[in-house]
């Protein structure tokens, strides 16, 4: 029988990996992932975790750790923000290479300089094509529930790619809300024990790993590993539905719509804010404005199709990006949008905005004002090429 | 929706009091959500944290700006930061302090001033002056917008009989002033 | 069994034809360590000479018997210490072990193996020192010796030059993490090696390390025959003393109580050819030093009752 | 192999034939030969073997022809001949 309790994100994403029975943790603290390291160790210590854990020196010994541990056909999971996904980063390409179906929670946090430990998704946006899968969740029951479906969306034969489930640091990590934990029974026959057959260190079937490789060969890794990406679409949604059957909770697979099928005007986003998004549509709503919030989870593999179906008919759309594209006067997902809808051969007006970057709050006032200014440029039927910089006034008691 | 902030120094367990209100909430089938506003957390530090509270889920993920009701656990924090900012009209002011409610500055829009003595209860009771779980009794007190017997079960939880028995203290002791 | 038995009779767990150069002290090294380790090991080979010559393979095809993979030329140790975690999951035990350059060990793969050795992860660590990034045409590393030409610390016409500064003592580095056991070795003493090999797999918990200083004949400019004579010089002349070390406690394990001098070593080698006398004293002197605090640890150890003190 | 990898694996054995590369070969001379077994612990490509006679061969199909024995046998047992001649 699940349970009702009240945890902050990070918690949320603890219970979520003890639940999914890994066999093998690396961590390493860092803002605001930290308290997902203590709540593991002390699971370890209490015994509901019995798992082989090393507490490591640095973030690139953690992804290291993992990528030794998945490579003798475990099941592995770890955490991490920020800096210690940019020390990652040459263990983290090497996971989704080596096809290993890693786990890892990503509390998004913003890159220094200047020097800043708050919120952000520029750390893991910024790496979308470094081969992982990357899943952005709005809220902590959907931490807790995606990052068990992650286990076995990455563990599935025809995908078999590492993970990401990113959530916004502070904003969920820290804030503490009605969480439903299931049992571990039903974790158990959602999720059953992994173990790897294509790739192996192993004494007993002794291969090489990585050897030399020549750039045809190597080629055709890459196109397998662009296959795998396409066929997670699928098992993301495949592992959604057989979730939301079993536990009765479904978050929308790849992408989640919210009053869309009327409106002529959508919000896109991704992670915390579209809770407010939902907030200030349901304002718009009552006041006869027809808008409505299309939400991407999955950012790699991209849900190109699921886009284009979304926005077909309607007016026009604004995207609010917690990032920044440097270089192209807009954040990463506007761009994103931007480029399924040309494969799609459409042209829609589109408003891009970006705001909250390092921590700053993203209120219902200024959602509000996004999605009024995405009326007005859509109505003028104008396509941003520079981004909006959503920005809080300043306030008097 | 009832919008809350809290006002306190690093080491007063601010940030665990504002989760006991909304795991008092959800024990009693309701729905809340509390996020701190975070620094690096520091003994003696400023430290704030906001609360909604409501029958339906609640979906902004965002601070509070307009709080029905304002927690201060510390008064000397008055003199550094504006407790009022945003404070809505018909709010709630619960202060740590010995001093009647009467003697307490706030805004018209405040009409509802609560105070106890919270670090005298706590040091009583524990030995030191942590006011969280007597704040927490006083905030039911003067709201009623969590039961009673729900924080005290979580307090006992979290950190045993005797704060709990502040909680209880705390609650009968705290003056309120209607205005 | 003598070690002499156990290299004619193991089988030899390298592919027999590794691109190695011509008498490469490397390959004979790793082909003992292989043939002690036997079949039942996992075995990291990081970027570096070893790697680039093949032994992880090659496309579709590995150049080992053993499973062989390249770690990153910095997380050797980590990913191991991952195996290891892997293996205990699954109820196994293997040799885990690491063949890295120093490169790959004292200056990129340092803060990995630390915190493996920090941790006590249970895995076997092999340096082969040959005294910087040969695999890519021979540039400095933390463990080039003071005045040696390298790629990246050139020597002028007039004979100036040369890397400035000398070498770090890794091994010792290695011993003060407190492990259950730190040798260093030598091609030119093969049954000590294999005997240091064996003791590495006899640990039960913790990281084992061996560092085996590789005169490298392309790099360095030695002649292929020269490859075991000059290795052996730099023992006798205790430019490269060979100990071990169960935690603090070290001892010898071949003692030169009548060092040839440091010159006879150098001057034999190109990469110093262009040091004068000045220049080979400084090395004179910084073997002497270090010698010294070696033979007090050693004093320390109980290895002035050791046979041979 | 023929099995598919969806990863970079290799199975089966990768030998380069390094006895191609011999400029000069090996010639050990079994009367002199003192069956010491230095020969065997030296050759860095794991050449020489040991017959069931206590007697060591060199195979050559490996043999870079480095030297190494020759130099090291302390019977001076083991010529280098350059490669080709007769």
């Amino acid at each position: 029988m699940s349970r009702v309790d009240v945890l902050n994100g990070n918690l949320a994403a603890a219970h979520a990996a003890r639940l999914s029975r890994p066999e093998v943790i690396a961590a390493y603290p860092i803002t605001p992932q930290t308290p997902v390291v203590e709540y593991l160790t002390q699971f370890h210590a209490d015994g509901s975790l019995p798992c082989q854990m090393s507490e490591v020196e640095s973030e690139h010994s953690a992804m290291s750790i993992l990528t030794g541990a998945s490579l003798t056909g475990v099941r592995c999971y770890t955490a991490t923000s920020s800096q210690g996904l940019a020390l990652m980063y040459e263990p983290y390409f090497r996971a989704s290479t080596l096809r290993l179906p890693i786990v890892m929670n990503i509390v998004n946090r913003e890159m220094i300089s200047p020097q800043t430990v708050w919120g952000g998704p520029q750390d893991s946006m910024t790496l979308r094509d470094a081969g992982w899968l990357q899943i952005y969740v709005e809220d902590n029951q959907e931490i807790l529930d995606t990052t068990i479906q992650a286990f076995k969306v990455a563990e599935s034969a025809e995908v078999l790619l590492p993970i990401n489930v990113c959530y916004d640091g502070f904003y969920l990590s820290h804030m503490t809300e009605r969480v439903e934990i299931p049992s571990q029974e039903e974790v158990d026959a959602f999720l059953p024990p992994y173990r790897s057959r294509h790739i192996i260190l192993d004494p007993e079937t002794p291969m090489a790993v990585d050897p030399l490789t020549n750039g045809r060969l190597l080629m055709e890794y890459r196109r397998k590993h662009m296959a795998a990406q396409q066929a997670a679409l699928v098992a993301i949604e495949k592992a959604d539905a057989e979730y939301a059957r079993r536990f009765g909770r479904s978050w929308g697979g790849v992408i989640d719509e919210y009053r869309t099928e009327d409106a002529e005007y959508l919000m896109v986003s991704l992670g915390s804010v579209c809770g407010a998004l939902r907030e200030c549509i349901d304002d718009a709503r009552a006041r006869g404005v027809r808008v409505g919030l299309l939400k991407i989870r999955s950012l790699r593999p991209f849900p190109r199709a699921r886009v284009i179906e979304a926005l077909a008919g309607k007016k026009g759309f604004g995207v609010i990006d917690r990032n920044v594209s440097f270089g192209t006067n807009t954040g990463i997902l506007f761009q994103e949008i931007r480029a399924a809808l040309y494969s799609a051969g459409s042209r829609y007006p589109a408003a891009s905005f970006i705001g909250g970057l390092g921590g700053e709050d993203l209120t219902l006032e200024i959602v509000a004002g996004a999605i009024k200014s995405t009326i007005e440029t859509v109505d003028a039927g104008k396509i941003d090429n520079e981004a909006s910089w959503l920005v809080r006034p300043e306030r008097k008691a | 929706m009832k919008e809350i902030r809290l006002h306190g120094r690093g080491g007063m367990g601010t940030v665990k009091a504002a989760e006991v209100i909304v795991h008092a909430m959800v024990a009693q089938g309701g729905f809340g959500n509390s996020i701190p506003f975070f620094g690096f957390e520091r003994q003696g530090a400023p430290v704030t944290s906001f609360i909604r509270l409501d029958a339906k889920p609640i979906r902004p993920k965002t601070q509070v700006y307009e709080p029905d009701c304002i927690i201060v656990l510390d008064r000397s924090l008055q003199t550094a930061v504006d407790v009022f900012v945003g404070v809505r009209e018909n709010a709630f002011l619960i202060v740590n302090s010995a001093e009647p409610p009467e003697s307490i500055e706030a805004p018209k829009r405040v009409t509802t001033i609560a105070t106890v003595d919270a670090n005298e209860i706590s040091i009583r009771k524990i030995g030191k002056p942590i006011p969280n779980t007597a704040m927490l009794g006083a905030f039911v007190k003067c709201t009623g917008w969590v039961e009673i017997d729900a924080v005290v079960d979580k307090v006992a939880a979290l950190w045993g009989d005797a704060n709990a028995s502040i909680v209880r203290e705390a609650y009968d002791s705290t003056l309120i002033l209607r205005r | 069994m003598t070690a002499l038995d156990t290299l004619a009779t193991r089988e030899d767990q390298i592919s027999p034809g590794i691109s190695a150069c011509v008498g490469c002290n490397v390959e004979l090294t790793l082909r003992t360590v292989l043939k002690v380790l036997g079949p039942n090991t996992i075995l990291a080979i990081p970027p570096g000479c070893m790697g680039g010559v093949g032994v992880v393979g090659w496309d579709k095809m590995s150049g080992a018997k053993v499973p062989v993979f390249f770690p990153l030329l910095d997380n050797s140790a980590s990913m191991l210490a991952g195996i290891r975690l892997g293996l205990k999951a699954r109820g196994r035990e293997a040799n885990v072990v690491a063949f890295a350059g120093d490169g790959a060990t004292v200056d990129a793969g340092f803060q990995a193996l630390s915190g493996a050795a920090e941790r006590g992860d249970k895995i076997i660590y092999i340096c082969y020192d040959n005294e910087g990034y040969m695999n890519t045409g021979y540039q400095r590393s933390s463990s080039t010796s003071k005045g040696s030409w390298t790629s990246t610390t050139p020597v002028s016409k007039e004979g100036s030059g040369g890397k400035p500064q000398h070498r770090k003592d890794f091994p010792l580095i290695m011993a003060m993490h407190d492990l259950p056991y730190v040798a260093t070795a030598s091609p030119a003493y093969i049954p000590d090696l294999v005997k240091k090999v064996e003791r590495a797999m006899e640990v039960k918990e913790g990281l084992a390390y061996i560092h085996i200083y590789n005169p490298c004949l392309t790099g360095w400019g030695i002649k292929s025959d020269d490859s075991i004579a000059i290795s052996r010089l730099s023992v006798q002349s205790r430019f490269f003393p060979l100990w071990e070390a169960h935690g603090r406690r070290l001892q010898f394990t071949v003692r030169v109580p009548k060092p040839v001098p440091v010159a006879d070593y150098v001057r034999r080698i190109g990469k110093f050819r262009h040091l004068d006398e000045a220049r080979i004293a400084e090395l004179q002197a910084i073997t002497d030093e270090r010698y010294s605090f070696l033979e007090a640890m050693d004093r320390m150890g109980g290895g002035a009752n050791a046979p041979g003190a | 192999m023929s099995k598919e990898y969806i990863g970079p694996v290799g199975e089966g054995l990768y030998a380069v034939r390094t006895g191609d590369w011999r400029t000069r070969r090996p010639l050990m001379d079994q009367k002199t030969c003192r069956r010491c077994g230095i020969c065997l612990m030296y050759c860095p490509v794991n050449a020489i073997s040991r017959g069931a006679d206590e007697a060591y061969s060199i195979g050559l199909e490996y043999c870079k022809g480095c030297g190494v024995c020759a130099a090291e046998c302390p019977a001076k047992a083991i010529a280098m001949e350059k490669e080709g001649a007769k």
